[in-house]
């Protein structure tokens, strides 16, 4: 028995055996957590059976978050790189230095830079710890930045699922309302069976609907999580979901004609007459889009007219034009969507698309109600739902609307057993009422978010103008998380569109960029670019080669958070039930020198003097009200600032002590709640009208800068457009690549914690390349060979391929954020694949709209001969 | 950082079919040497006694001392070895170290008893039949209790077949003519012809054949793919070497030829070769077949072929 | 009184829940599994099915592992027809592992310490360091936890409260009632070893 | 209203139709109510504070203003622009909205929303904090 070192011994008080509330956050799923503290060591974590996010229960990850707490590996004291060359592998040449030097060294070089232009400072946070960064949302603004990124998350994971969510179900992201749903189509999506939003609560619902009947399709090139448990597989051609969407959307719409007309009438713009230009026939004192009133065959305003009057079809001539409602430019468009012409693009074969289409209609029993706790709502059972799967193209926002598109024509929208946005509605706490939020009607009569998770929510949308955000979304006014920031287009506009400064600082919370976004040479190149990097982490990572100086994290065991599932829309489990509201406190001593992050920015704050500034951001953040607010440029700790948000929402004798001892208090939903779309008189587009000239505007302002939009992208109807990589048809390039979450890890990060680790050693899929048993057959390749994926523009991934019926014929699936080669991580180092390193970053590759990055590449396999 | 032991582990657990190498590999290689050489010392004892050769029972009683001793480094922690002796009523294993514990008194007494530097208790006396009674049953015991061994793994499905007992007693008796004949070789004596032994040697060789024979048949026609597996190692896979060199050429091949007499006339020598070889043989025999256990892969009931 | 399990296959996801909590819960050392995840598939493209099957100690009713232990180290205790193991009778001659036709047994002689030559954690200090090496082990259905009056860890734990635990001699008992309804049935009947653990087909 | 849906799926009778009617319904009886403040014409004292990139426009905090009670936050921000230039606080107004909701006003302590409405209709002089709240999104 080779001889173990004794563990570092840190002197921990024998503080006996007790059971602390707090809440995990090795994915953003927030799930409310008890961790069993003995003699000052956490021994074992399990779920909090008081909260309904989790239920006292967990998944594989939530578990095992000890082995990521105290992983020897882990960063413990602040240090300073001395070796100024910066490349990938290039040894930074650590050494260790205090807390004042570092937060001198930063102060100093943030104090210069606030001088000059606040802007010259960017931020990047990971979104695995999104809700705990919350302090970020306030240290950013008071210094007076707004170029603030997710590192690769927004990107990959949902910008245009979250945009058109958000116009269509007022909600980060849709999911079938488990608890009555009898028939879900889920497209490229998990949703109760591997990883993302509430994985672990959706994982329980999912379940129940299951064993009470639910039948689940699942169209996904894999068989794996959500399409294993499926009643049905439907694999499809990675990156054509769109085509299938609109073509089940024709079936419905022009083939069985089994529509929601009420709805379609009450709830969407469909009834808006459109002008010869495409756009809305406007009432010229009110400026209201005009409806065709049937009753009395006049021309009225929207909120005039009554909807039930209101015409979907037909051709009328108002204020001298010919002009038709919305609805039948649509009905019309979606006719050359034919399932034959889809199975040409998706191979799905037609009789399939037909018959599924008539299972959806027929499950959604349109017209019918029922009742839920003595309120009469409308009764849809059947959900078309998707998420980050469907969404990683370039095609991003068509293809999500196309799947909502087919909810929309039976009505199946936020009511009782259809597809729900997460939460949409909340009437506030009790009591005091803080933090209600409530869908309504906005311009036109379209619908704006009750809640959203920034300040710039879907709708209405700013102009586009000549920008002074790097990611240049005060340009793509519809994006989210941008390309921009570590593209060279991005350079080249900041250029031509003079661009009043250039970034000279980034201070990252987290977030490994290196893998997070696209190949590595690319990223490098951008951050080599940057004067000065200050990170805050846990473990050095392949950033960390770009990093100047390190600092290191408590972690979420070591962390204070009041708002873990907040706003409710991101992180809490939906349909009926219990609101619950948890916190984050921190468990267990620090291992070396690690500080909470939060303070560490008040203190940054205090040494560049703008506390002043954070304060009045903390007051905005949190809303914080009378003598809560923060006063001046008092100095105060995070757990004094937590305390105040927690009193300024549940009244003084419910701050940070009450909730440390009870960990979370939870109180019913009501039916108005979450079935809120009947009680809300607000449209949702389905005729986007807004598109052509949002896209005129923003080619007025990109393209004389270099960049033309593709306008076949800002068109007022849905279409499906083909990804770069289905234009690829150079000869043996015959394998489509895409990407999923993986249910035992988080982006890149938990490859390194030992249990995970040890689990995706022995799964089949994790580590591995999956692809079709016979199209691996016939290239003579063999279960666990070495193979090389070669992209046409020559990036190169190596990897064991598993064979496997459970696949597409032309899809490899990866899972992702794997491949790590940084040696700060030496159980991650070399598993599975860095499957990003196939993805460019330039414009042909990225979503014109939401600025969502296209995840699928064509390649070319070659076996790697191994002696 | 990670032993090779445990990505070892870790591939195997990934794999189908995963090989058993817990009485294979590291320390449980001696469980192989352990039970051939106990198979061995027990035939050896058996026939050695039968045949009157003082020499071979000592040679035997070797041998077993040997093979105890490779039990006990098998063993992870061999200082609690005598709990072994507490579940005879349903353990083989422990069956078996009884069998040993009985044969190691019993010879030790018999040899006591009438050694030639005279020891007070002189032939004939009770300690010497004990010691004689003793020493036959531990022997029989040791040669019959180890196919059950095998035959009660159920999680080896190779190793399943009832033809395993009786084919470790086969070869324990094969090994103790080797046995015998390596001590009449050593001693440099010509075999008379009244001895017969290499023509039982023949016969019992041919049962051992037969009886394996028999097994592989058993397990291919049962349909049990995981025997199946273990057989394909066997024959064509990971232990092919092991099983046509050494059981085939070294155990049979040589010593049948060389007791034709056609190559050299049967002297001193080639006796030893021949025992020799057979006793090699016999090892390898082990060897491959206990190293070619596979797991029985945990699989749905329908999808069990 | 005879505890016993059953595991939903329908509701399984596969989210490793019950391999983790287990592990969490006894500091099982590298390479020990008391309780795992596999994945089988079934039929040719496109037509495939995929189960998650989660598989742990059986505790039968009839254990070959029992009967093959030399020194009575593996038993069943008596109150509640759990099959257990002695750690300190064990000699570690492993020919439990090999009787076990479901393989669900394990030799602790791998490093103690998950991060290798780093040395243990904390935890591991805490409960790992609890375990003796050079002996076999597996899991007893968390006898401690149900002691203090819970269910096994990876029963409290699964996300889809796809596992039920409790006395098949009671036939009013949830998991009896659930065998009846829906069909259980176990894994290897033809071994003979009377399995404790019921799966429901998926 | 075009083809005749297929036969199983006729729809006996549309329960759901007057449930979807029912918000606009509910809303149209509710009259809009455009409160009208009584006491135009005076003028009210206010003390603007920015925070954050804001604050870059000016070193003067807080920047007290006099305007007329009607006041709405736009008129705020134009009276800002005379001081302090005209395009000082562009990237904070936009044609569609007024001013961004990333730019978050507060009066009194409280969060005002309507970029449109009066800021004291009861007349009283108030403090404004303004500051700019940016884009957090992702997962």
């Amino acid at each position: 028995m080779n001889e173990i070192k004794p563990p570092r011994i840190v002197e921990r008080a024998p503080e006996g055996d007790e059971w602390i509330p707090s809440t995990c956050n090795l994915c953003y799923g927030t799930c409310s957590i008890l961790v069993h503290k003995v003699d000052g060591v956490a021994v074992k974590i399990e779920g909090n059976p008081k909260s309904t996010v989790g239920k006292g229960r967990l998944c594989g990850k939530g578990v095992s978050g000890l082995m990521t707490h105290y992983d020897p590996n882990r960063v413990r004291v602040p240090m300073r790189r001395t070796n100024p060359e910066k490349g990938i592998g290039i040894d930074p040449g650590w050494e260790e230095i205090s807390w004042d030097e570092a937060l001198d060294e930063i102060a100093g070089r943030l104090k210069k830079i606030r001088a000059e232009d606040p802007r010259k400072l960017s931020i990047q946070r990971t979104t695995t710890v999104y809700t705990m960064g919350l302090p970020w949302a306030a240290f950013a603004p008071g210094f007076g930045t707004t170029n603030v990124s997710e590192g690769g998350g927004g990107l990959h994971c949902g910008n245009s699922a979250h945009q058109v969510s958000g116009l269509l179900h007022a909600s980060w992201g849709v999911l079938p309302d488990f608890q009555y749903c009898n028939y879900a189509l889920y497209f490229g999506a998990s949703k109760g069976h591997a990883a993302g939003h509430n994985s672990n609560s959706n994982m329980g619902q999912a379940a129940d609907a299951r064993e009470r009947g639910m039948k689940m399709v699942v169209i996904d090139p894999m068989c794996n999580f959500a399409a294993a448990k499926a009643n049905e597989w439907v694999p499809i051609r990675v990156g054509t979901d769109a085509a299938l969407a609109l073509a089940m959307c024709n079936v419905l719409a022009n083939e069985l004609g089994t529509l929601d007309i009420p709805y379609l009438k009450a709830k969407t713009n469909g009834p808006y007459l459109i002008g010869p230009d495409g756009t809305y026939v406007r009432d010229i004192e009110t400026n209201e889009p005009l409806v065709w009133d049937t009753k009395d065959s006049i021309a009225k305003p929207h909120n005039v007219a009554d909807s039930e009057d209101m015409a979907l079809e037909g051709e009328f001539e108002v204020n001298g034009v010919t002009c038709q409602p919305s609805f039948i430019l649509l009905k019309e468009h979606l006719k050359k969507y034919t399932p034959e012409y889809a199975e040409e693009i998706t191979t799905v074969p037609a009789e399939n698309i037909r018959r599924l289409t008539a299972e959806f209609a027929k499950e959604a029993r349109i017209g019918s109600t029922i009742v839920i706790d003595g309120v009469t709502l409308p009764y849809r059972p059947a959900a078309a739902i998707a998420f980050r799967g469907l969404q990683g193209h370039r095609n991003a926002t068509f293809n999500f609307l196309a799947v909502l598109l087919l909810n929309q024509l039976v009505g199946a929208a936020d009511v009782v057993g259809s597809c729900h946005g997460f939460n949409s509605a909340f009437d506030g706490i009790p009591e005091t009422g803080r933090m209600g939020y409530q869908p309504k009607a906005g311009p036109d009569g379209l619908m704006e978010v009750g809640t959203w998770m920034a300040y710039d929510p879907p709708y209405p949308r700013p102009e586009p103008k000549k920008p002074e955000e790097m990611g240049l979304q005060d340009l793509f006014v519809m994006g989210m998380t941008s390309p921009f920031f570590n593209s060279k287009e991005g350079e080249e506009l900041w250029e031509k569109l003079d661009m009043p400064y250039r970034p000279e600082m980034l201070i990252n919370y987290g977030a490994n960029i290196m893998m997070s976004i696209a190949n590595k040479d690319l990223i490098a190149e951008s951050l080599k670019k940057l004067d000065f990097i200050a990170s805050f982490d846990l473990f050095m990572n392949e950033t960390s080669d770009f990093v100047d100086i390190i600092l290191p994290d408590r972690g979420y065991l070591g962390c204070y958070n009041t708002r873990p599932n907040s706003p409710y829309i991101f992180s809490h489990p939906a349909g009926m039930g219990d609101w619950s509201w948890a916190i984050q406190q921190p468990v267990v001593e620090p291992e070396g020198k690690e500080r909470i992050f939060a303070d560490v920015l008040i203190d940054l704050a205090e040494r560049a003097d703008f506390l002043s500034d954070m304060n009045a951001a903390f007051n905005a953040v949190f809303d914080l009200r009378g003598e809560n607010r923060l006063q001046g440029d008092k100095k105060y700790s995070y757990e004094e600032i937590c305390d105040a948000d927690l009193k300024n929402n549940f009244g003084d004798e419910r701050g940070l002590e009450f909730f440390k001892k009870e960990g979370v208090i939870s109180w019913p939903k009501t039916p108005e709640e979450v079935y809120w779309r009947p009680f809300t008189d607000a449209r949702v587009p389905i005729y986007w009208e807004w598109m052509p000239e949002l896209g005129k505007k923003i080619q007025a302002i990109s393209g004389p800068a270099g960049l033309d939009v593709p306008m076949e992208y800002y068109s007022a109807l849905v279409d499906y457009l083909p990804c770069a990589s289905h234009e690829c048809d150079h000869d043996n390039f015959d394998f489509y690549t895409f990407y999923y979450r993986d249910t035992l890890h988080t982006n890149s990060f938990t490859m390194e914690n030992a249990w995970l680790d040890e689990a995706a050693q022995l799964d089949p899929y994790s580590y591995n390349i999956a692809m079709n048993t016979q199209s691996g057959l016939k290239r003579g390749l063999e279960d666990g060979d070495l193979i090389q994926l070669e992209t046409a523009k020559g990036r190169k991934v190596k990897g064991r391929v598993h064979l496997t019926q459970a696949i597409h014929p032309e899809g490899l699936g990866i899972a992702a954020l794997c491949g790590h080669w940084a040696k700060g991580m030496p159980v991650a180092e070399g598993k599975g694949i860095f499957y990003n390193e196939l993805l460019e970053l330039d414009w042909e590759n990225v979503n014109p709209v939401n600025l969502t990055l296209d995840l699928c590449s064509k390649v070319k396999v070659s076996r790697v001969e191994e002696n | 950082m990670t032993s090779a032991r445990y990505d070892q582990l870790i591939n195997d657990l990934k794999s189908e079919y995963r090989p058993q190498r817990e009485w294979a590999e590291g320390r449980g290689a001696f469980l192989i040497y352990g039970h051939f050489l106990v198979g061995v010392a027990a035939g050896g004892w058996l026939l050695s006694r039968y045949f009157g050769s003082f020499d071979g029972m000592v040679l035997s009683y070797l041998l077993a001392c040997l093979g105890g001793l490779a039990h006990l480094v098998n063993l992870a922690r061999p200082e609690r070895a005598l709990n072994m002796m507490l579940r005879y009523k349903t353990s083989w294993v422990s069956r078996g170290f009884w069998g040993l514990t009985f044969f190691m008194i019993g010879g030790l007494l018999y040899f006591l008893s009438r050694s030639e530097f005279g020891a007070p208790l002189g032939e004939g006396s009770r300690i010497s039949a004990a010691g004689d009674i003793l020493a036959i049953i531990g022997s029989l015991t040791m040669m019959c209790y180890m196919g059950f061994v095998y035959t009660a793994s159920k999680g080896i499905p190779f190793w399943n077949s009832t033809l395993h007992p009786v084919l470790y007693i086969a070869y324990a008796i094969r090994g103790g003519i080797a046995v015998l004949v390596l001590t009449l070789a050593l001693r440099g004596q010509e075999l008379g012809g009244e001895s017969g032994l290499l023509e039982l040697w023949i016969g019992v060789t041919a049962v051992v054949i037969v009886l394996w024979v028999l097994e592989i048949q058993g397990a291919v026609s049962s349909g049990d793919e995981t025997a199946k597996r273990s057989i394909n190692d066997l024959l064509a896979g990971r232990l092919a070497v092991y099983f046509y060199g050494g059981t085939l050429l070294i155990g049979l091949v040589v010593p049948l030829v060389l007791t034709t007499g056609t190559i050299a006339p049967l002297s001193a020598s080639i006796l030893a070769v021949i025992g020799l070889a057979s006793i090699i043989g016999d090892f390898f025999m082990k060897y491959s077949s206990i190293k070619a256990g596979v797991y029985l892969p945990v699989r749905l009931p329908h999808l069990h072929r | 009184m005879k505890w016993g399990m059953v595991i939903d296959l329908k509701r399984c996801v596969g989210c490793y829940g019950c391999q983790l909590s287990c592990k969490a819960e006894h500091g099982t050392p590298r390479g020990v599994f008391f309780a795992r995840v596999l994945k089988q598939e079934e039929g040719q493209y496109p037509t495939v099915s995929q189960t998650f099957l989660p598989v742990l100690c059986n505790h039968c009713e009839d254990p070959p592992c029992v009967d093959a232990c030399p020194t009575g180290a593996s038993f069943v205790w008596e109150d509640d027809g759990t099959v257990d193991i002695d750690h300190d009778l064990c000699v570690g001659c492993r020919t439990c592992m090999l009787a076990c036709p479901y393989s669900n047994r394990y030799f602790n002689d791998n490093e103690q310490a998950y991060y290798g030559d780093q040395g243990q954690t904390p935890y591991e200090a805490a409960r790992t360091s609890q375990h003796q090496e050079g002996v076999v082990m597996k899991c007893n259905f968390c006898r401690d936890r149900r002691q203090e009056g819970k269910e096994p860890a990876c029963v409290a734990n699964c996300p889809t409260v796809a596992r039920h635990f409790g006395d098949l001699d009671d036939p009013t008992s949830n998991v009896s009632r659930l065998i009846k309804e829906r069909a259980g049935f176990v894994l290897h009947p033809d071994k003979g070893t009377k399995p404790n653990v019921y799966y429901l087909p998926a | 209203m075009g083809e005749t849906p297929a036969p199983e799926l006729e729809i006996e009778e549309d329960r759901s139709a007057v449930l979807w009617y029912s918000a606009e319904r509910n809303a149209a009886e509710k009259p809009a109510e455009t409160a009208e403040s009584e006491n135009s014409g005076t003028t009210i004292s206010i003390d603007v504070l920015l925070f954050g990139l804001l604050s870059a426009v000016t070193t003067e905090s807080p920047i007290s203003l006099s305007l007329p009670s009607t006041a709405t936050p736009l008129d705020v921000v134009a009276a800002l622009e005379d001081r302090f230039g005209a395009d000082s606080f562009a990237q904070i107004k936009d044609p569609n909205i007024g001013i961004l909701t990333c730019c978050r006003l507060f009066v009194n302590g409280e969060p005002f929303e309507d970029p449109y409405a009066p800021i004291s209709p009861d007349g009283l002089a108030g403090t404004i904090e303004m500051i700019i709240l940016k884009g957090f999104e992702g997962g």
